[in-house]
């Protein structure tokens, strides 16, 4: 059952890591952006799953996090701040931040009641972004420069981009399968299969999925703030609902509580969704059925069908 | 009779229209077993619900080693000593069960913000939590998922998770219920281990292991304690008899 | 009219029934003893598909139920009073009792909401209250009624008296007897010995899934073995 | 058995990729609009128009074998920058023309140029392109998004129309369309209005609006909004009562879900299907005979910018490598416009007529007449900010 | 301000509430009693729309249209919940949520492939075309107040068949322990199937009223969903009672903070901010609402008895 997980995975990463390389030697850099915006949605993914396939959390607001952070990295710009050593960390704290007061409010509550405040808090801030018109409100706003990081890293060169992306999905993969090993992991596992015996043994289980909605938060932030620098462009429709609909689809197609799992479902999700489009102006009309059937007779996604285990 | 550990006072608990404890009255001593017998519905349940923390009462008091916990939530309590089973099976299931253990001395050692050392590679956890599956008679099944192992396991694994948090009081609720006889006989004889070790107030159905184990018994109807004593009185009290199986005392 | 063979049933892994043989006559009060947990609920919740059948048949009124859908089954003609009563807390008592009625065997006298407060005085008293406000006994009393305004031939009550006060279980009993007189098939789950070796006319008691005994009150009342291993406190 | 599902799911992967890949070809326009959702009706107009286009140049642009490629930015500006990204970088086009978004548009017009490829505009005129973000190799056959509201201000200073309700979604066009209004309209505001964007009913704001009781309404509703919005104004009772004037609010895509609300309805427009010119005549007979509907201006500066793409490619015969000569080419705006002879400003955008326009009763339907002209060559308001090198 | 124009808005918030209302009804009764969170409702009332304007194209006849599209909602709700919502129930939230978010998805689409993405003319019917006076200087569109008037009526059925029906108690006892009510002999399966069609039917009616005041496109129920789910999570998952009380207190936080927030803000931070803040704020109000509500009742405030 390992062998091939562990070979996909392999098989997965050389890829992801050849990429730029082969798309050099074929001249298409295209499949450079391609590639690194899906790696940006295969963070906001694994960020999600984090607290939704480990926690059991269904936040249907993550996008409001992708907001959070590309707003961060635009509106310093904006006041012409582009160092990446601003804007990141700013990023990354400041939907920490939102996080925190969302989680706070909303893991009062549980079950359905939870998923819906969750989409509230993003429809929130969505309409918050699209009425503010010194930050170019509902049309956004352009990013003049990529984050600025001095000499060494130049993300206005498509390769050194591609390879930031990389290695912060592959840095956060690693964190993320350290994490959910130690501690606190197993703590926030455990409130997914059985909070009322998790408490009885003495865990009080509030501030450890606070403390993991607010990484999940922040995760997803770095992954708003990555969406900017490659669109070069910031519109307050990442936060709308449909985004968080769709990195939830991703995490479920690829699989939930694996980690590389959403990352696969990024990477077919958003692929899908361009070959579909290009196929037909209906594209929806298939995609819509199929995640009907996924959800009905794949519960474990695609890598728990690479696992292979029914 | 010292102080006792557990002092219980006049704990209520309405659900609508029906009042599932009435005033209830305990007193545990340190080391003592307490059995808590009663028809279904008779409140058992929510009274240990109330002990532990997973329920507020409506009135009343809970005090604790000279302590009043009554407005503790679980986490706490259990901080402080308190420990249970479930009446329904509940545990990790799909964790192992060295897992299940590990998590409860995991929550007694130390806050859990630990992001990066392997919760399975720590020996200060994983060692105690095998020596108390070990107590339980688990040892063998250790690295078995905890779903897959059978009822009579699963119970014991429930005892070696409340064991694992160095408990000061043991609530069980029905420790043996749904087990087969073998399996049932097996839990009565680790029980018997703990009597003494650990202050316990056990909820059972089963006259047998109430009898096998308590040193002195409550009995509930309606919400309410009509009767404690040794076993033995109990056994011999008409009006337990009556209000507990109905029958006319026979004059 | 019920036939039960070698039913077998569990809740996920662990069995609970290991082959339970029963029959309910005609006109018949049947009793199933045996302390908690021995599998007298399970036995009920198999024979009315709330619980799947690993093995075995039941057959009623020469149709074989196993298998079917709940909903089914009780329209075969079996009422259930189920352990714990589960009364519908958010209907009044006199909603409780109308809302699964019905007669669909076209019995000539069917039974109303004024007959089973005929039954049970004291819910008429109590009609408009919802059924999550009623006591212990006033609610084992409406799951009776509920019970009977289906019209059942053969009413199954799981526990009815269980946790109840001396006099209501008297007049519960005193009920069942009366239905009996009317000729209704019952079968009873309980603990009570005494009482219902006066009531009932057989018995079975179950120890650790499966039937230890069976016989006639005379036969029960004679063997104190049998009442103290099995049944005793 | 598991390997070969594992197989299955790594090639289903791979195969999803393999299908981006295409071979390439001659002269490529990538052609970028919305086509799903509730706003690909309007990709649908200028889609039908771009093929109108080729149909009338022989299915050769510029004379050379001509490929376009649809692109679907479904509204979001991180997808059209993905696909122009694909446009210029796999496809290798020669030309990126479409947008309706002026989101979208600031997202991809630098991709686009900044690839040192040309970009033809055809509906989206932010400001920003206009003024500061001008570029050598950015044309629009459109506008800029000011100059019609002006044109609408400028017509009400005129008439001396004065206590005007004005109402607009509250976003960053809505702003921008008061804005233009105000610069030429001088006369008493009684309110101005700002709604949700996306918002469905307005009853609310109409009741407002009747108790202020003014004297014209000025609105700026694209797309669905309009429609509801015109619905429930004529359904309060007010379009006899109170004159409402409005810019990109009623127009062909939205007119036969409209309907008799917007009769008596003043718009201003640089186009219009009753246009008198040849080019405009046969432009919007022969779409209504290939598609059976009435082609809109979304359509029409589609149809103008693959005219605008033939005219440049013709002037360098056919050197796609030229760009300074296609775009010298394209200054001079030499093609046959559906809105008649027009020239470019400075900024690469149009210099052109702005006409008021009423929704009348039409043979069969409403349809759009025009008025009169407000402005003659009318310039927007921010080429002079346009730092043009070349 | 004068009280007519307060009264007036009033009106509006209320008009808004019901559509609401009509929409939250069906939601709240299939979570309530089959546990399921359908994100689909809101094609439903987009599906309702497009039968009835259709249906008004081929037979020019108001009464008729509002007839087969009630017919016609009801049945593709039975038909959607016995092909694909069936297996869900036994689902987690999660996993309804997805597979009906890939509804809309197919919805959305479906009725651009058969209708067209042009929105969809459809009118006032003639005679609700005019005005009542209600009070001495306060007209009201008749179709606006008709649709308050069927909103209200269908409240009140609704209430009448939940409270006083068997289906109502059916409804009810199987809210609070669907085994007991299938142990008695009732077919819960078919009684979901049928409170699905009811509750479909009940969105289409909303979809259909709307047609001729709002635009009939792919996509009209995404955005009516959206608040619909604040109003059923203000009101409590499960309750008509709170589906009702939540819809118009959403209907008329919504309006009355559209009508008059701006104007009251003006006074106190002047109107160049208001201008810029009140219709922020307008549009946020309902999910602060809900976010507020929430953190007081977690459950709602109007928590529907389960078992």
């Amino acid at each position: 059952m390992r062998t091939p997980r562990t070979l996909a995975l392999a098989v997965g990463f050389v890829a992801l890591a050849l990429v730029p390389v082969v798309a050099a030697a074929l001249n298409q850099p295209f499949y450079l952006d391609l590639v690194r915006r899906i790696m940006i949605f295969a963070i906001a993914a694994v960020s999600l799953d984090l607290i939704l396939g480990f926690g059991g959390m269904v936040s249907f607001g993550h996008a409001a996090y992708l907001g959070v952070g590309a707003y961060a990295v635009a509106i310093p710009a904006f006041y012409g701040v582009h160092s990446g050593f601003v804007q990141w960390p700013l990023a990354v704290g400041l939907s920490a931040l939102v996080a925190l007061v969302i989680g706070t409010l909303s893991l009062r509550t549980s079950g359905v009641y939870f998923i819906m405040i969750t989409l509230a808090f993003a429809q929130m801030l969505y309409y918050l972004g699209i009425s503010i018109n010194a930050w170019g409100a509902d049309d956004g706003m352009r990013l003049a420069r990529r984050s600025q990081f001095g000499g060494a890293v130049d993300l206005g060169n498509p390769y050194v981009f591609y390879y930031v992306v990389f290695g912060l999905l592959v840095l956060l993969l690693w964190l993320g399968h350290r994490l959910i090993h130690a501690r606190f992991g197993m703590v926030i596992r455990a409130a997914r299969s059985n909070e009322p015996r998790l408490r009885a043994v003495g865990f009080a289980t509030f501030r450890y999925k606070l403390a993991a909605f607010v990484l999940a938060g922040a995760a997803c932030g770095l992954a708003g703030a990555l969406l900017t620098n490659q669109t070069e462009y910031l519109t307050p429709s990442y936060m709308h609902w449909t985004r968080s609909g769709d990195i939830m689809v991703m995490v479920i197609l690829g699989g939930m509580g694996t980690l590389f799992g959403p990352v696969l479902g990024a990477i077919v999700f958003l692929l899908l969704e361009d070959v579909l489009a290009a196929w037909t102006v209906h594209w929806q009309v298939v995609l819509g059925p199929l995640l009907v059937l996924i959800v009905l007779y794949a519960r474990r996604g695609l890598w728990g069908l690479l696992a292979g285990r029914g | 009779m010292a102080e006792p550990l557990l002092s219980v006072r006049g704990l209520r608990k309405r659900f609508g229209g029906l009042v599932a404890t009435d005033g209830v009255d305990l007193d545990v001593a340190e080391g003592e077993t307490l059995a808590v017998i009663g028809p279904n519905g008779a409140g058992k349940t929510t009274l240990i619900a109330q002990l532990s923390g997973d329920l507020a009462p409506d009135a009343g008091t809970i005090r604790f080693a000279g302590e009043d916990v009554t407005a503790l939530p679980a986490p706490e309590r259990s901080g402080r000593g308190f420990a249970r089973s479930f009446q329904v099976t509940s545990i990790f299931r799909e964790f192992s069960a060295l897992d299940n253990v590990a998590l409860a001395v995991q929550a007694h050692a130390g806050h859990s913000f630990r992001f990066w050392r392997r919760a399975r590679e720590e020996r200060a956890l994983r060692e105690p939590a095998r020596a108390v599956l070990a107590q339980v008679g688990l040892a063998a099944r250790a690295d078995v998922e905890a779903g897959a192992l059978a009822h009579g396991e699963q119970r014991q694994l429930e005892i070696a998770m409340a064991l694992a948090t160095r408990p000061r009081l043991l609530l069980l609720d029905e420790p043996v219920a749904g087990m087969g006889i073998d399996e049932s006989q097996r839990m009565v004889a680790l029980l018997r281990t703990l009597r003494g070790r650990h202050t316990i107030v056990l909820v059972e159905h089963d006259m047998d292991v109430v009898f096998a184990l308590a040193d002195r018994i409550s009995v509930m109807v309606y919400g309410r304690v009509i009767a404690t004593g040794a076993p033995e009185a109990i056994r011999g009290n008409a009006e337990v008899r009556r209000a507990y199986l109905g029958e006319e005392v026979r004059a | 009219m019920l036939a039960v063979e070698g039913l077998e049933a569990a809740y996920g892994v662990s069995q609970v029934l290991f082959g339970i043989d029963l029959a309910v006559e005609p006109g018949r009060l049947v009793t199933l003893l045996g302390r908690n947990g021995m599998g007298k609920t399970t036995t009920v919740r198999a024979m009315m598909g709330l619980l799947p059948v690993r093995a075995g048949r039941v057959r009623f009124e020469g149709r074989a139920l196993e298998g079917l859908p709940p909903h089914r089954i009780a329209q075969a003609g079996l009422g259930l009073v189920p352990e714990g009563r589960q009364i519908f807390p958010n209907l009044t008592v006199r909603e409780n009792l109308v809302a699964t009625a019905a007669n669909r065997r076209g019995a000539a006298a069917p039974w109303t909401v004024e007959r089973v407060f005929e039954l049970f005085p004291h819910l008429a008293a109590r009609a408009r209250s919802m059924g999550g406000t009623l006591s212990g006994g006033e609610q084992q009393m409406l799951a009776v009624g509920r019970a009977l305004m289906t019209n059942p031939l053969l009413l199954i009550l799981d526990e009815a008296t269980e946790g109840l006060a001396p006099l209501i279980r008297g007049e519960i009993w005193a009920c069942l007897e009366r239905l009996k007189a009317g000729g209704l098939s019952i079968l009873l789950i309980d603990k009570n010995v005494e009482a219902l070796t006066r009531l009932a006319d057989h018995h079975y008691v179950l120890e650790k899934g499966r039937v230890v005994w069976s016989g006639t009150s005379p036969e029960l009342r004679a063997r104190a073995d049998v009442q103290h291993r099995y049944l005793g406190v | 058995m598991r390997t070969l599902r594992g197989a299955a799911v790594l090639a289903l992967v791979a195969a999803l990729m393999a299908v981006q890949a295409r071979a390439a070809e001659p002269v490529k326009i990538g052609f970028i609009t919305t086509l799903s959702g509730p706003a690909g009706v309007i990709g649908k107009h200028m889609k039908d128009s771009v093929e109108l286009a080729l149909d009338h140049l022989g299915r050769k642009v510029g004379g050379l074998d001509t490929e376009v490629i649809y692109r679907d930015d479904q509204r979001k500006a991180d997808v059209g920058k993905q696909v122009a990204d694909e446009l210029l970088k796999k496809d290798r086009v020669n030309f990126v023309a479409g947008i309706i978004w002026s989101n979208v548009m600031l997202a991809v017009a630098p991709t686009v140029t900044g690839a040192g490829t040309l970009m033809v505009g055809t509906n989206a005129g932010p400001h920003e392109l206009a003024g500061k973000m001008c570029n050598e190799l950015y044309f629009t056959t459109s506008w800029q998004n000011d100059q019609t509201p002006e044109a609408m201000g400028k017509h009400m200073q005129d008439q001396k129309i004065t206590d005007v309700y004005v109402m607009a979604p509250n976003y960053a066009a809505g702003k921008d369309m008061v804005n233009g209004f105000k610069r030429y309209f001088k006369g008493k505001l009684v309110d101005e209005v700002y709604t949700k964007l996306g918002q469905q009913d307005y009853q609310a704001e109409i009741t407002a609006l009747r108790a202020a009781n003014p004297k014209a309404v000025f609105v700026f509703y694209p797309g669905d909004m309009g429609i509801q919005f015109l619905k429930q104004y004529a359904q309060a009772g007010l379009r006899d009562q109170i004159p409402l004037f409005s810019v990109y609010t009623v127009d062909e895509t939205t007119l036969p879900a409209v309907g008799d609300a917007a009769l008596g309805n003043f718009e201003a427009r640089y186009w219009s299907p009753d246009l008198k010119n040849e080019a405009s005549q046969k432009y919007v007979a022969d779409f209504k005979k290939k598609f059976g509907y009435t082609p809109s201006y979304y359509g029409a500066q589609s149809y103008d910018g693959i005219l605008l793409i033939d005219s440049a490619i013709r002037a360098v015969k056919g050197d796609l490598g030229n760009k300074k000569g296609m775009v010298a080419a394209m200054r001079k705006a030499d093609f046959k416009s559906t809105r008649g002879k027009f020239t470019y400003n400075v900024n690469h955008h149009p210099i052109e007529n702005f006409y008021l326009l009423k929704a009348v009763k039409g043979a069969s339907e409403v349809e759009m007449q025009i008025q009169k002209t407000v402005f003659e060559n009318h310039k927007d308001a921010y080429y002079q900010d346009c730092p043009m090198k070349w | 301000m004068s009280w007519l124009l307060v009264l007036e808005q009033c009106l509006n918030g209320l008009q808004f509430g019901v559509m609401l209302f009509l929409m939250a009804a069906g939601l709240t009764l299939v979570f309530g009693i089959m546990n399921l969170v359908n994100l689909a409702h809101g094609s439903l009332y987009m599906v309702g729309a497009y039968f009835a304007t259709a249906a008004f194209g081929w037979t020019g006849s108001f009464v008729l249209s509002v007839v087969f599209s009630l017919l016609a909602t009801l049945a593709v709700g039975m038909v959607v919940e016995v092909v694909a919502l069936r297996t869900l129930y036994e689902r987690d939230h999660l996993d309804q949520v997805l597979a009906t978010f890939g509804l809309i998805l197919f919805f959305n689409e479906a009725v651009a492939m058969v209708w067209g993405r042009t929105a969809l003319f459809t009118t006032v019917p003639k005679a609700l075309s005019g005005h009542l006076q209600l009070l001495p200087g306060l007209r009201y569109p008749a179709y606006r107040a008709v649709i308050i008037l069927v909103g209200l009526a269908v409240a009140l059925l609704l209430y009448v068949v939940v409270s006083r029906t068997r289906l109502g108690m059916l409804i009810r006892a199987g809210a609070s322990n669907r085994t007991m009510v299938a142990a008695l002999g009732v077919n819960v399966r078919l009684l979901y199937t049928i409170v699905f069609g009811v509750g479909a039917a009940l969105a289409g009616l909303g979809g259909l009223m709307a047609g001729p005041i709002y635009t009939v496109q792919p996509g009209m129920g995404d955005d009516i969903l959206i608040q619909v789910l604040v109003v059923i999570v203000i009101g409590g998952i499960g309750s008509i009672r709170g589906a009702l009380v939540g819809a118009v207190v959403v209907g008329m936080v919504d309006t009355l903070g559209r009508a008059f927030l701006k104007p009251m803000l003006s006074t106190t931070i002047g109107p160049a901010a208001a201008n810029d803040a009140g219709p922020a704020l307008a549009s946020m109000l309902i999910y602060i609402l809900m976010a507020a509500v929430l953190s007081f009742r977690p459950q709602g405030l109007f928590p529907a008895a389960r078992g």
